[in-house]
């Protein structure tokens, strides 16, 4: 169970590759589920150029890491990672990843559904957006989750 | 002596980011908003922390503890 | 949308880097979400040496294009790629990926579930397993899906 | 003429995988089964397609079509 907050670019399939190589769980697991959330050149309604995520040092691999018990608790999870960018950002760089290794699909869908939610609601970050007018503003609000399948 | 911590359009708002206080009587988070912003409400929906876990505003605080006041959290 | 039926072992975070690299959707895309199935060395209470996948070529892109097509309509989605072993199989080694490129999270997350529940339910793929006894089986049923969150 | 193709289980239960036949009347799934396989009938669970789209054993079969027989499916 690894969090890591970067403050430079990264790249997510080398995180996640660089993670599961000295992973002694071969065989074990049948399973991995990843998202990645990326920055977008947009957002309500709006062209953004650029973007600075403040967060709360400490408290945020706090958050994370209770985060993490909890999704314990609920499923079977052998492994997971979560990558947060931090700093200046730009579109089409990640912001953020999670990945979760278990050994059967659904444990590992929901999980990593469920982290990212919990990441969104809990994990002290916030996003202040840089305009293509210049101007800047904070974001005021994440973006509920859309209802389950 | 605790320490307050602001964060993101908060800490815009306010102009500063951390500031630390002696206490000399028991204190809640919102006692302790009112004594470091003696003249501006706080604003709905900020979020408070204590030692970094989420607390309402009525929690205690107490000498050493690390209080935050931030708008709600955007990452992801 | 790329469909992709692999008879050697492929490197599924080389396999999406490499399909989202041309893409011409910097900035576009907020949320990509990502299913690998990874073969086990168990199942069923046994331990599995081998696997071999048999599929029925041309139904299989047939059926998977069918599926694009149903999630595509449920779902903004800007790209998709599956990717699927077949032939003969180690453990550790990955069996299918499937990963959605989006402006959404949700969108992402509910469109890779669907197009994996739906691969397992509809493409034609075939599971013959070889124990550790020597013993060859055929895998009778897939899992069902667990309940959503 | 039409094409039988069988997979997996079902395939090694007939010994074979394809094999084609002519018809000279009207059939269904079931009856080129049946034309097909005379001695043994369809096992429960086998799952149907005609030109690689899964049908009913009701569906009508034509000159030129591939009908397939194979049991559920297990990939992913």
């Amino acid at each position: 169970m690894t969090i890591k907050i970067c403050d430079v670019a990264f790249e997510p399939f080398t995180e996640i590759q660089n993670f599961q190589n000295p992973l002694t769980l071969e065989g074990k697991f049948g399973a991995t589920s990843i998202f990645i959330g990326t920055m977008r050149d947009f957002n309500d309604g709006d062209d953004v150029q650029a973007m600075t995520l403040e967060h709360y040092d400490g408290m945020t691999q706090k958050q994370l890491a209770q985060i993490i018990v909890a999704a314990k608790a609920k499923w079977q999870i052998l492994e997971c990672l979560i990558v947060h960018r931090v700093g200046d950002i730009l579109p089409n760089e990640p912001i953020v990843l999670v990945a979760v290794w278990s050994a059967h699909r659904g444990e590992a869908f929901e999980a990593c559904r469920y982290l990212m939610e919990e990441l969104k609601t809990n994990a002290p970050f916030w996003k202040l957006e840089k305009l293509a007018t210049n101007e800047t503003r904070w974001v005021a609000k994440n973006t509920a989750k859309v209802k389950g399948i | 002596m605790i320490t307050i911590r602001y964060f993101a359009s908060l800490r815009e708002t306010l102009g500063r980011s951390t500031e630390q206080l002696e206490i000399f009587e028991p204190h809640t988070v919102l006692s302790v908003w009112r004594l470091a912003n003696p003249d501006l409400a706080l604003p709905e929906n900020t979020l408070t922390a204590v030692n970094m876990d989420y607390v309402p505003l009525s929690n205690n605080v107490k000498d050493g503890d690390e209080v935050a006041f931030f708008p709600p959290v955007t990452g992801g």
